[in-house]
Parts: structure tokens; C-alpha cells; sequence
């Protein structure tokens, strides 16, 4: 069964200056284990289909499920972990504690929280820092803190919506590699937003091209790349012709709007 | 540790920097802050000469001395400087020690506020701590209560549209109610109802301190960002989780800023209401009771150990701030 | 023992002394009453808490308790232990002011809050007009002290006998510096302090026979304090809260609220009724009560508490 | 007790009307944002005149809102001269020289930081001095007429305006500094072009915590010495008079003028700042 | 002569907690009419560098010359313009009104000032939005009216730190084709830090890898790419091989920190 399946999906805001039609006509299926990039243009809906999925957002047209259910009930059933674009960890909670907040929420028992926020803590490399407020952290730390917490109620399914849009290539490079070392261990999908193409190239093995107004998927690729992937594959030919069958593809919907 | 968090603000820091950088702060203001006084205290002493040259020019002329215009209702149309300038003499020399000055000097009233606390047993009827614990005691209750009700309004404000929409214009307008007006009617409806003595002081004083604290927390428990309150979606939180756990903690800094006006107001609220009774007891009581008696020096003390007060009071607020705030996480 | 509040017209001071020395030498007690004595202030109206039964009797001047009957709360005088009045207008000699005639363009002080009427009657009596205009009066709201004396703001100032005069002459000003106007002197006296209640608790026995019993007691605490003027003083003093009255004041004050005291025993003398009601009503275009009162007044209390 | 009654019911129904104007379809439009706060206003109104009527308050206690209404309209000539006198005369005059006091402070504080570090604190301690206790020595000084209330306004203003222009001057980002500093721009050119208009939203900010302010010192200052004119004199003296409908109808009057007054400064303020995000439409 | 020439530039900031060594031993010679990019990882100097030249930051050793002169006069004679990473317009002016601000302050006749608004505005093709304010745009529209500020006044030397960092790739693609079209048609000299590797190998015709911990210039690469460059240039050979060199570079650089 698919993790989600989108049937003509259609999605409109209405706002103070008429509607703005955000998703149009999305048909796309993901299979459980993929890793999922979406890149488009800014505006062109790729933060709003992901708030779909989680069901923070009602789509007006189409069916979405997620896992077999409505996006709702996986929202209520804790299907997925969703991580922002900007790590938003609570200040005044530590990063322990900040892990622990969807297990309290969700009402584990105590032992069982102390148990997943040590391990969560070790799977992103930052035992040790528990104790430390978010602020005492880099930019990279604190976006690995987010990350373990999306991962803290082992979700089968991850969003994340540009998470390494703040922080530095060089950073960035590390963390992706470390995501894609994660991804391979634990097998979750992977359902992933970013205006990076080299960054969409290097982790998916699907790559949904998006075009703005109306938000349509103008192109999907399947990567040929090995899941083997170290960085400097991005240095290699066919790394390069899928970054430039994306870049045409998002060169083509720039145009055709 | 592979990646240090040497880029994250002072990650650097330790114990003995941040001694320096407070050491360099403290230096850094009470320098300023000290020559600010001089200077005003020393424009102080000069105002005195002026405006108690009338009385100053009366005494001499008393004592016997020649001074011009030689007679009261002449000088009544003379300014104080000029008065001063055509009488150097007494109107220096006697512009200091004055017992009904029009201004009193800095030494008079320090030398008031010195006898009236530290010179006095604390249960004396004199004694400015015996006025102040009066007063304070009616600022803290009307300060609970007022915060109170701040915070469940604004609760409910953040809550409910109506009551944001129907409410808040109305607590506004609430502010523009001049205070002194109201104050002798509550105090009067109270009575009738048998109360008196500290709780009248107390609601005033909520009365003032509630405004500020409604608006704090509104903007405050308003403060976390659409991402924030949707992670907890994501959750499938409940509002009350949510509330607890997101909207309270990012309030806090908001709710000590309000608390910090709340409190200088509800002090003020408090005085108000010791005025209209008069001379019973507490800091508005003294207000009154030296304005009643032409009792400047009195007048003066009281009124800076009010501010005192209010700074003290701020102060503890502050230290609260800083180690709640601190042991949060939620200062640097 | 039965609960009595009283409501005073002013701050705590001896111009109260026969009800500090009532309580603090147990002519109360010996009544069996619990007498609550409330200080008044600046913004409190005794005829507000008295209608608000925040009181069961208050301390009034009679122009202000006329005028508060006459807008319909129903209050009346039960006792006057006051026989003269102490109210006068000071000015300074120099002013060149010597009778009313000359009051035509001066500033003067004046207490508001109820305390007006009794100037505001005698101008009118004499045909000045208040309202700032060339030939009239420029009135000031006058505040607690005598400071618009002092600083020369006012020409003229009102002042009691008892306090704020005094307080002129302490400020260092001597009394031929002065030119002083009693209303008793001008023929414009009306009555000050006296205890007035709601007019409807009267029909109420029990009441009645507390405030026989509270009257008696007061009476009897007036009379001792105008035997024993430093003593009554130092009892206002101990019941000063804030601390601020001097004894030398407060014992000066005495030995003036006596000579206002000495003449009654408590009962309502009819023709100082008479003459203050005439007072009021003669205030041409404007006067303070616009018809005779009636009921205003009853000796069933005195009667009974004096014999 | 049926008035008492009546009065709750119609407080439900108000309540109840306004929960589904605030929740309906045209909550967003203006007209909702008037409705729901006036009939608010109006329950209370309502419910205030019934409970009094209902539990016979006498009317030296609180009159109902009838008889304030009466004397409003029936002592317009009366309220308009104590506003006059209060608010035209003391309020505002006192009102604009506290703030144009308090501009110049600011500037120079700001020039010379040796006087913000110093003068902040000090004037924070000053703001604390509470105004029932400086009324009297400003009276003292200034007389009776509005001078005084003027200068207490004056007073009561400086401070909050100072600070907020301080804090508002101060406000500016460092690129924002230093991008005049790259075209060599002088003090005055920095101060003109960038200071002060990004400080305008907190000068705002200082000059619609004042208005309401202003009218209260004005109010008060009157309860210390004051012609024969002006609101806080009848307010005193009404109520030693027992005519409190007077009274609340001159505390109507200064809600009335502080609110309007309030929303002036907020219009203009929108006017002047359309370009902060709080104001973008 | 050179535009800008660095001999041992040294640059360290006393803090609370310590000395930063900012910048260390800068050696540099930038001839007229170049385009240098400087890439490095955070922290290490790129801003500094920069605000030494603009005369913004005082060097505590070696010598610094811009146009021959001191930074410090050189900003005096208003030799420069300078760009940040943020727009930075002042909203409460207009676009225009934005442009027209130093031209304002250097006291330009009033005719002269209406003239180069509207040229600038052109040249950055953002003519008609001259009466919009910045909010009313979008980010990179926004960016180019910063851009046309710094024109405005036509220095020779053009400063730009990070300008397009805030903006997603394809609008970022579109401006460094701009840019890259606005510097051949001015013939100005170009100083440009970024965090991008393509970004700087496309633009420049000499590359700056700088690393941290004290910052130090580690590489200087000259670009061999022709003057004219479409922007598929970038999945040439040439290209590749120069973006490798940077990212060695920056490898390198990090690890000897
Ligand atoms: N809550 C909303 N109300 C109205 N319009 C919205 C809302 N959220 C998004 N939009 C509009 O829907 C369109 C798609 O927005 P979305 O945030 O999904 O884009 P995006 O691809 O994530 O862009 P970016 O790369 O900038 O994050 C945009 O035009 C946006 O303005
Ligand atoms: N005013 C300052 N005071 C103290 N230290 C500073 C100051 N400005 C910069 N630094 C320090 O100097 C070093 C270089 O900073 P700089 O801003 O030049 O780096 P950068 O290369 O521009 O980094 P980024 O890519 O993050 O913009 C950093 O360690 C920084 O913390
Ligand atoms: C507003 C006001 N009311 C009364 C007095 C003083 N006063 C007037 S008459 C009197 C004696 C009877 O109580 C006293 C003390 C004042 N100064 N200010
Ligand atoms: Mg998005
Ligand atoms: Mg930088």
C-alpha cells in the first residue's frame, strides 16, 4: 500500500484579494521506504501539499490519504513527525526536553520517555547536550535537535519542509549526509522540501519538480543514483544530468506560467 | 565533540567573562547615573534660592535686616530670581533651612526620610517604614489580585472572539477613567457594605494594575508563531496541552514586562486610595497629611519613599525575572 | 452592646475631641455602645456614606445637610454640640482690604466639597458677584492648606479658627499683618458641626434610644474635654494614624473648639436654626435651599438624652 | 428583584447575539468590530440601570444611567466649559510641551550616551514619583489656574514619551547604520533620514500612552486647588454636593474626550506609520 | 593601478570572553573591472573583509588601500557602493525614494536626482515600480532595487555581501545573469561574498576561498571561463572542474581549523 496517494488534488485559499489556487490537479503516489524531494519555485505549493499530508491544511478537490486514512486521522493517529524549516525548538526547554515534548503529549510512560529521548539523542549525534538550552547550539545542531524530535515517536513517515534552508552549505553538506545515513538505517519514508537542486539530487531517489500558479508537478524523477551515496557523486555524470533535467524542468514551468 | 558550538553565542563564555561583562556594565552606568544625580541634586540646591526667596527676604526683613522692596506686598509682584539677585544675602543664606519652604532642599528631605525610617522605632506612627508596610500591604494584595485578573481575562481574551472583540475596547476606555474620581465612590459603596480599611486600597489598586497586565499577556500568550502552535497540531495536542506547554512559557517574558508597570501602578492605586479617607494611615496618608499642614519637608519624603518603594518593588520583580527567566533558559 | 459608626467631616483632630475622649474614657462603654468612629477626608461626603449606611450618624455643617435634604436625602440634625461658629475669611492688611465692600476684584480662597455655601450666602447677601468678573470675585478652590496665603495666589483665604488661622500664624505671619472676617462677627454665621442620621431610622425606637444613648455619651465627652483641653488633645493625638499632628497644634485647636462648644449642651438652640436657615435662603438668584426646610431638625434626642 | 432578574436575562441575550456575531460570517467586516463592543457596552449599560432601579441604590450612591444621561444633556454648557478648561487648556498645552520636551531630551540623550546611561534610570526612578504627591507641589508653584494642571501633564508625559523616543532612536539595525555610514553621511543627515523615522512607531507607541495620561494629571491636579472651573473641580464638588449624576456625567465627558483623544493620536499614527508591519493593510 | 591591494591585513576584535582573530595576514590585488567572489565557511572574515575595504571596520595591522587611498577617505570620496545580504530598504520610503536616499545625502542637484532614479531603476529593470513600497515587493525584486541604490551614484567599485543569499534558486539564478550582464555593460569592479559554490564559480572572474579560525585566504583561483556565460554554462566541464577546485578548497580549509 502506498504511504500516500494523491488523486487529482486541488487546493484554493481563499483571501482578502480573491482566491489563490495553491495545488491543482496533483496525482502522486509514494511507496513506503522512499525518499521523496520536492523542488519548485517559491509559491508554487510545495510547503502547502506537505501541510496537506500532515493535515494542517483541507485540501477543496481530490482524495489524500496517508497510510489508507484521511490525512486527519493520520494527524490524530501520530503517523508522521514533521520537521519546519526553521529548527522553532522551544527556548525554554532544554533539548532533552524538547524532544520529550510530543512523548508527553502523547502520553508515554515516564521510563519509556527517558529511554527514546536517549536514544533519539545518540541516532543525531548529540548525546551529551540534553542538558544544554537550544541557544547554547549552532544552527546545525539545533536543526539535528528538530530533527530528533520529529524522529523521538518513531512515525514511519517524515515531513520536512526545507530544513537546511538556514544553515550554511558546508553545514549543510554534513547534515545531508548524516540524514541520508539515517534514512538508509531506519528505512522511514521520506518526504522532503528544498530549493537546493544538488541537495534534491543527492538524497532522493524520487524527485517531484513543482511550477508555480497554479501549483502543479511539472515533472517527477526517478534517480538511477545507488543508494550508496558518497559526496562527491555530485561531481559525477549522472549526477549532473539529473541536476540539469530538474533545472530544465523548473526552467520549463517558470515559463509555461 | 566534533562540532563544538563555538559559533553559538557565547558558547565561549565563562564564569569569569561574564563577571567582566556585568563588572563593565555596573561601571558602565553607574558612573553616568551617579553624575546625573549631582547634577540634578546641584540644580536642586540652585532652584531652592529662587523659589524660597520670598520666605528667605521675609525672614531677614523680620530679623531685622534692610532688604528691597521693603515691604511683603511689593515683593509679591517681584519673580523669585529677581527678588534673589536684589537680595543676595539672606536669599542665600537662608534658602536651605527653612521649615514650610516652597522647596525644600535635597538635605531636608533626605535628612526627613533618614529620621522618618531609620530614626524611628517601625511601629511608630512617624515612622515612614510603619506608612509604607500600610501601603505596601494594600499594593500587593490590589497587585495579586489585579495580576489575577489580568491574566484570566487575558486567557479568556486569547481564547474567545468575543470577548477579545467586545472586551478589550471597553478595558481601554477603562483606562481613561480618571481614577481620583471613582476612588471615594468605591471607597463609599464598600463601606456600605461594611468593608473598609485595607480592601478598598486593594481594589483601586487592581483597578490600575490589571490594564497593563490584560495587555501584556494578550500580546504574550499570543506570541508563539503559526509554526509553533502547528508542531503541537501535528501532535494532535489538545487546547489545554497546548496552553500549558506552548502559549504559558512564551508569555512569561511578556508577563514580567507587564508585571513590572503593574506593579508601579498598583503602588499608585494604592495611594489613591489612601488619599480620599485622608489622614488614616500609609504613604498617601503622609501625601496628605503634610500638603494638609503646609508640611513640605514631609510632603517630599514621603513622595520619594513611594518612589523608593516602586523602585524596590521593580527591582524584586526584575530578580524574579532574571532567575525564573534564567532557569528557563529564557535569558542569556 | 450596641454597634454605632460615626462618620466625621474631616481628618482626625480635635475638632472631634468630645468623641475621642467619649471613647477613650469609656462614657461609651458606660452606655453599653461600640462607637466606630471613621475619619473623613477630603473626597469623603459624610452624607454619601450616611445614605450608603456606610454610618449610623455623621458629623455635617447644616448649610451642607440642608442642601443634601433638599436634593432628597432625607437627613436630620439630632444634635448640635457646636453653639458658634469658626469660619472667617483672612486677608492680608496690606491689600488695603478693610470691610466686604472692598472684596470686588480680589482673588479669595474657598473650600468646595459642601463647605461653599456659607460664602457663597454671604456674598450674595451683600450683592457681590463670584464669577471672576471685574466687580465680582475670582474664587479659588482652595486646597488643604493656607499656602495660596502664604505665596500671595489669593488675597483672601477661608480659615477656621482652630487650625488654619493658626497655621497662618505659625508660618511666621502676625496678626497685624492681617485683617480677619469671622461670619459670626458679619451676621452670616450658620451652623457648623453638628450629628445628624437618616431621617427614616427614626421611626425605629431602638435607634432612637442608641443615639439618645450615643448623644448622651458625646456630650458628656465634649464637656470633659473642655475641662481638660490638653489632656483631649493628647486623646485626639494618640488617635492620629498618620502621625503628622503636632500636640502644640492639636492643643491650641482645643482651646479654640471650646469657646465654639462652651455655649451648648447639645440641643439644637431654634433660633441659630432659624438664623441659618434665613442665611441660606437669602442667597438671591442662587441661594443655597430655595424653600424652608421642613423636619430638618429634632430635639426628641436631646430631650431625652439631656434630662 | 424582577429588574435584577431582567437585567441577567438580558445580559445572556446580549452575550449570546454577540457570540454569533463573533463567530458568524461577518466578523471580519467593520461593522462587526463596532457592533460587538457597542453591544457590549450597551448590555452593560442596560444592565446597570435595571440592577440600580431593581435594588433601589440610592442615587447619592450611583445614579443609573438615565439621570447621567439627563444631566450630560442638560448640563452641556456647564461640561463644555470644564473641558475646555481641563483638557484644551490644561491637558493639551501641557500634553504637546511634555512631548516637545521630551523629544528634545531624547536627541540630546541620544547624541551623548554618557546622558542616556545616566538619565534612564534617573528618569525611570522620576516616573515612579506618584502623581498625588508632585499635584499639590506643582500647584504650589504654578497657582491655580492651568498653568498647574498643564505642568503637571508635563510631568506625567515626559517620561513615558522620553523613553519610547530613546528606545525608538535606538532601534535602528546595524546595517541600516552602517549603510548611511558607506555614503559618508553626517549626524544630522543619519538622525533625519533614518533615526527618526524608524523611531516614529515607538515615538507612537510613547505619545498614545500619554493621551490618556495627559487628561488624568489634568483631572487630578484639579482636586488640589483649581478655579472655579474645570472637570476634576466639578467632579470634587459635585460630589460634595450628592449630585453624582453630575459627577458621572463629567466622568463620562473625560472617558469621551480620552478615548477620542486616544484615537486620534492612533489615526495619525496610522497615517504616519503605514509602513510598519503592524499598520501594512 | 589596483582598485584594492591588501598587504598582511590583520584584523582582530577584542570581545567580552577574548580576542577574535577575525582576519589574519591578507594579501590581495584587485585590478580594475574584476569580478571577485569571496566563499569560505561562516565566520570566517568574508563580512569583515568586506566592511575593512568599505572603511566600516579598522584593520589593527598591515596596510589596506582603495584607490589608492585609505578605506576611510575612499568612503569619504564616496568611492563605492555598497549591497548587503538583506535589501535593507527603508519602508517608510518608496522604492524610489530608497534610490533617491544617497543621492539626497550627496547633496545631488534636484534634477540630477530624478534623472538617475529613473536610470538606475531601468538598468535594474524595475521602471513603473518606483512609487511602490519595498513591502509591496518581492524578495528579489527588492534585492535589485538595493542593487540600484548602490548604482545610483555610480561608484566604480561595487561591494556586495551575500545579496541573493535570502533568495530561493531561481530567482537567484535570474539576478547573477543580471548581474553578470550589468558588470560587462559598466565595466565596474566587483567584490562578491557568498556562501555558494556555483554562484561564485559562474560570476567571477577570480575566486577567493577564504578559512576560519583565524579567517586566512587558503585559495586564489583564476577563472578560465569566457567573458560571456549562459547560464547552462554550468554543467560544462570547466565549470565542474573549477567548483571541485573551490569545494577542495573549502575542504581543506576546514579541516587544517
Ligand atoms: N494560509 C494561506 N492563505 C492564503 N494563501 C496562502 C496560504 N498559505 C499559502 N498561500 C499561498 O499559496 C501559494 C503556495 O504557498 P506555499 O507556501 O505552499 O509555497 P512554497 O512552495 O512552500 O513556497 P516557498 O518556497 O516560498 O516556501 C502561495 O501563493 C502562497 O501565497
Ligand atoms: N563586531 C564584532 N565584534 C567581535 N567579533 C566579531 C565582530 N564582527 C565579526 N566578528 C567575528 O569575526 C569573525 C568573522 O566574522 P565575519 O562576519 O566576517 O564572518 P563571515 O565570513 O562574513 O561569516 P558569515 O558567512 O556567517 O557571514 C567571526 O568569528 C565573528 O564572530
Ligand atoms: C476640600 C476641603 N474640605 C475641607 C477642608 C478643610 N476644612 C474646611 S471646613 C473644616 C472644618 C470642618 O471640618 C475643614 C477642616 C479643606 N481644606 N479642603
Ligand atoms: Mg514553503
Ligand atoms: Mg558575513
Amino acid at each position: 500500500m502506498n504511504v500516500v496517494s494523491a488523486r487529482s488534488l486541488d487546493l484554493t485559499f481563499r483571501t482578502g484579494d480573491g482566491p489563490v489556487h495553491a495545488l491543482k490537479d496533483i496525482e502522486l503516489d509514494i511507496a513506503p521506504g522512499e525518499f521523496v524531494s520536492f523542488i519548485g519555485p517559491s509559491g508554487c505549493g510545495k510547503t502547502t501539499f506537505l501541510r496537506c499530508v500532515a493535515g494542517l491544511e483541507a485540501p477543496t478537490g481530490g482524495t489524500l490519504t496517508v497510510n489508507g486514512m484521511t490525512p486527519d486521522e493520520a494527524r490524530r493517529a501520530r503517523a508522521y513527525g514533521y520537521v519546519f524549516q526553521a529548527a522553532g525548538l522551544y527556548p525554554w526547554r532544554t533539548i532533552g526536553g524538547n524532544i520529550r515534548l510530543p512523548l508527553e503529549i502523547m502520553g508515554f510512560p515516564e521510563a519509556e520517555k527517558k529511554r527514546r529521548v536517549a536514544e533519539t539523542l545518540a541516532l543525531v549525534d548529540l548525546d551529551g547536550f540534553e542538558k544544554k538550552f537550544p541557544w547554547q547550539l549552532s544552527g546545525g545542531m539545533q536543526q539535528r535537535a528538530s530533527i530528533a524530535r520529529a524522529l523521538a515517536f518513531d512515525a514511519d513517515l517524515l515531513l520536512m519542509d526545507e530544513p537546511f534552508g538556514a544553515l550554511d552549505e558546508i553545514v549543510r553538506d554534513r547534515l545531508n549526509e548524516e540524514l541520508l545515513a539515517l534514512w538508509a538505517r531506519t528505512g522511514k519514508t521520506m518526504l522532503f522540501v528544498t530549493h537546493s537542486i544538488p541537495e534534491a539530487v543527492y538524497l532522493s531517489t524520487k524527485i517531484v519538480v513543482m511550477s508555480p500558479r497554479p501549483g502543479r508537478i511539472s515533472d517527477v524523477i526517478d534517480s538511477p543514483l545507488p543508494k550508496e551515496r558518497p559526496l562527491d557523486i555530485r561531481d559525477s555524470a549522472e549526477f549532473i544530468a539529473i541536476a540539469h533535467r530538474v533545472r530544465e524542468g523548473l526552467r520549463a514551468g517558470m515559463e509555461a506560467a | 565533540m566534533t562540532d563544538a558550538p563555538l559559533s553559538a553565542p557565547q558558547a565561549g563564555v565563562g564564569r569569569s567573562g561574564r563577571v567582566a561583562l556585568r563588572l563593565r556594565a555596573v561601571s558602565g552606568t553607574v558612573i553616568p547615573v551617579l553624575a546625573v544625580i549631582a547634577a540634578l541634586v546641584g540644580l536642586w540646591y540652585l532652584a531652592c534660592i529662587p523659589m524660597n526667596a520670598q520666605q528667605s527676604v521675609l525672614l531677614a526683613e523680620r530679623g531685622g535686616a534692610e532688604v528691597s522692596p521693603a515691604t511683603a506686598s511689593e515683593r509679591r509682584d517681584v519673580g523669585g530670581i529677581a527678588l534673589s539677585l536684589r537680595n543676595p544675602d539672606p536669599a542665600l543664606a537662608l534658602a536651605f533651612g527653612q521649615d514650610r519652604p516652597v522647596l525644600p532642599a535635597p538635605h531636608q528631605v533626605a535628612a526627613e526620610l533618614w529620621g522618618s525610617t531609620v530614626g524611628l522605632r517601625v511601629t511608630s506612627k512617624r515612622s515612614l517604614v510603619f506608612h509604607g508596610w500600610i501601603t505596601l500591604s494594600a499594593t500587593l494584595a490590589g497587585f495579586a489580585v489585579g495580576t489575577g485578573l489580568g491574566i484570566l481575562l487575558a486567557v479568556g481574551i486569547v481564547h474567545s472572539r468575543v470577548m477579545d472583540m467586545s472586551v478589550m475596547p471597553w478595558a481601554i476606555v477603562s483606562q481613561t477613567i480618571p481614577i481620583i474620581a471613582i476612588a471615594p465612590m468605591i471607597i463609599v459603596v464598600l463601606y456600605s457594605i461594611g468593608v473598609q480599611g485595607l480592601v478598598p486600597k486593594a481594589v483601586i489598586s487592581a483597578y490600575l494594575s490589571f490594564f497593563p497586565v490584560v495587555v501584556g499577556m494578550v500580546k504574550g500568550l499570543r506570541s508563539p508563531d503559526a509554526m509553533q502552535l502547528d508542531l503541537l497540531r501535528t501532535y494532535g495536542a489538545s487546547g489545554a496541552q497546548t496552553f500549558w506547554r506552548l502559549r504559558l512559557p512564551a508569555s512569561l517574558p511578556y508577563l514580567f514586562a507587564s508585571l513590572k508597570i503593574g506593579v508601579a501602578a498598583s503602588l499608585i492605586g494604592a495611594i489613591v486610595g489612601e488619599l480620599p479617607t485622608g489622614a488614616v494611615r500609609g504613604l498617601g496618608a503622609r501625601l496628605l497629611a503634610g500638603s494638609y499642614y503646609g508640611q513640605t519637608v514631609q510632603i517630599w519624603s514621603a513622595l520619594f519613599a513611594a518612589a523608593i518603594l516602586a523602585a524596590l518593588l521593580v527591582a524584586i520583580i526584575s530578580g524574579v525575572e532574571r532567575v525564573l527567566l534564567r532557569r528557563m533558559g529564557l535569558m542569556r | 452592646q450596641d454597634d454605632v459608626a460615626l462618620q466625621l467631616k474631616w481628618v482626625t483632630q480635635a475638632q472631634f475631641a468630645g468623641y475621642y475622649v467619649a471613647e477613650d474614657q469609656g462614657f461609651y462603654d458606660e452606655e453599653n455602645l461600640n462607637v466606630t468612629i471613621l475619619p473623613g477626608g477630603p473626597d469623603i461626603a459624610p452624607p454619601q456614606v450616611l445614605a450608603g449606611g456606610g454610618a449610623d450618624v455623621m458629623v455635617d455643617w447644616m448649610p451642607s445637610a440642608l442642601s443634601a435634604r433638599e436634593k432628597g436625602l432625607p437627613i436630620v440634625n439630632i444634635a448640635q454640640p457646636f453653639k458658634t461658629s469658626g469660619l472667617m475669611l483672612t486677608c492680608w492688611k496690606d491689600t488695603g482690604i478693610t470691610g466686604p465692600e472692598d472684596f470686588a476684584g480680589r482673588t479669595i480662597g474657598v473650600w468646595f466639597f459642601g463647605n461653599e455655601y456659607p460664602f457663597l450666602s454671604w456674598m450674595s447677601q451683600e450683592g457681590i458677584p463670584t464669577d471672576a468678573s471685574d466687580d465680582g470675585i475670582t474664587v479659588l478652590k482652595q486646597g488643604f492648606n493656607v499656602d495660596p496665603l502664604l505665596q500671595r495666589q489669593a488675597d483672601c483665604i477661608s480659615t477656621m479658627t482652630y487650625n488654619e488661622f493658626g497655621q497662618v500664624l505659625d508660618a511666621g505671619v502676625t496678626e497685624d499683618e492681617l485683617v480677619t472676617f469671622k461670619y459670626e462677627d458679619q451676621g452670616v454665621a450658620t451652623l457648623e458641626d453638628g450629628l445628624y442620621v437618616l431621617e427614616q431610622n427614626l421611626e425605629d425606637p431602638a435607634f432612637v434610644d442608641k443615639m439618645t444613648r450615643f448623644v448622651r455619651a458625646s456630650m458628656k465627652g465634649w464637656k470633659w474635654a473642655e475641662e481638660n483641653p490638653e489632656e483631649a488633645a493628647m486623646i485626639v493625638l494618640d488617635n492620629d494614624e498618620t502621625g503628622a499632628q503636632t500636640e502644640a497644634h492639636q492643643v491650641r485647636m482645643m482651646g479654640e473648639i471650646a469657646k465654639l462648644t462652651a455655649g451648648s449642651n447639645g440641643a439644637l438652640d431654634e433660633a441659630d436654626y432659624r438664623r441659618t436657615v434665613d442665611t441660606l435662603l437669602a442667597g438671591g438668584s442662587d441661594p443655597v435651599i430655595s424653600a424652608e426646610p421642613e423636619g430638618a431638625w429634632t430635639s426628641d434626642i436631646t430631650d431625652a438624652a439631656l434630662n | 428583584m424582577m429588574l435584577v432578574v431582567f437585567a441577567l436575562v438580558l445580559w445572556a441575550a446580549g452575550w449570546a447575539l454577540n457570540v454569533r456575531l463573533a463567530s458568524g460570517p461577518a466578523a471580519d467586516t467593520g461593522t462587526a468590530q463596532l457592533a460587538v463592543p457597542a453591544l457590549f457596552g450597551l448590555t452593560l449599560i442596560v444592565m446597570w440601570e435595571l440592577i440600580v432601579r431593581g435594588l433601589e441604590v440610592p442615587g447619592v450612591i450611583l445614579p443609573p444611567p438615565s439621570a447621567i444621561g439627563f444631566a450630560f444633556a442638560g448640563q452641556w454648557d456647564v461640561i463644555w466649559a470644564d473641558f475646555v478648561q481641563t483638557f484644551v487648556k490644561g491637558a493639551l498645552s501641557g500634553y504637546v510641551i511634555g512631548a516637545l520636551a521630551a523629544f528634545a531630551v531624547a536627541i540630546l540623550a541620544d547624541r551623548f550616551d554618557f546622558l542616556k546611561r545616566g538619565l534612564l534610570p534617573v528618569g525611570n526612578f522620576m516616573a515612579a514619583l506618584p502623581i498625588v504627591g508632585t499635584a499639590p507641589i506643582l500647584v504650589m508653584w504654578f497657582g491655580f489656574d492651568w498653568q498647574s494642571k498643564a505642568a503637571v501633564v508635563v510631568v506625567m508625559v515626559f517620561f513615558p514619551i522620553l523613553v519610547n523616543t530613546v528606545a525608538g532612536l535606538a532601534d535602528t539595525a546595524a546595517m541600516q547604520r552602517d549603510l548611511m555610514r558607506t555614503y559618508g553621511a553626517s549626524y544630522t543627515q543619519t538622525l533625519l533620514k533614518l533615526r527618526i523615522p524608524a523611531a516614529l512607531p515607538f515615538i507612537f507607541n510613547g505619545l498614545k500612552i500619554s493621551t490618556t495620561l495627559a487628561l488624568i494629571g489634568a483631572i487630578v491636579a484639579e482636586f488640589f486647588g483649581s478655579p472655579t472651573l474645570g472637570m476634576g473641580f466639578r467632579i470634587s464638588t459635585s460630589v460634595g454636593q450628592l449630585a453624582l449624576d453630575m459627577v458621572w456625567a463629567e466622568i463620562v465627558a473625560a472617558a469621551l474626550a480620552g478615548s477620542a483623544f486616544y484615537g486620534i493620536i492612533a489615526v495619525i499614527e496610522k497615517r504616519v506609520t503605514f509602513w510598519h508591519p503592524s499598520h501594512r493593510g
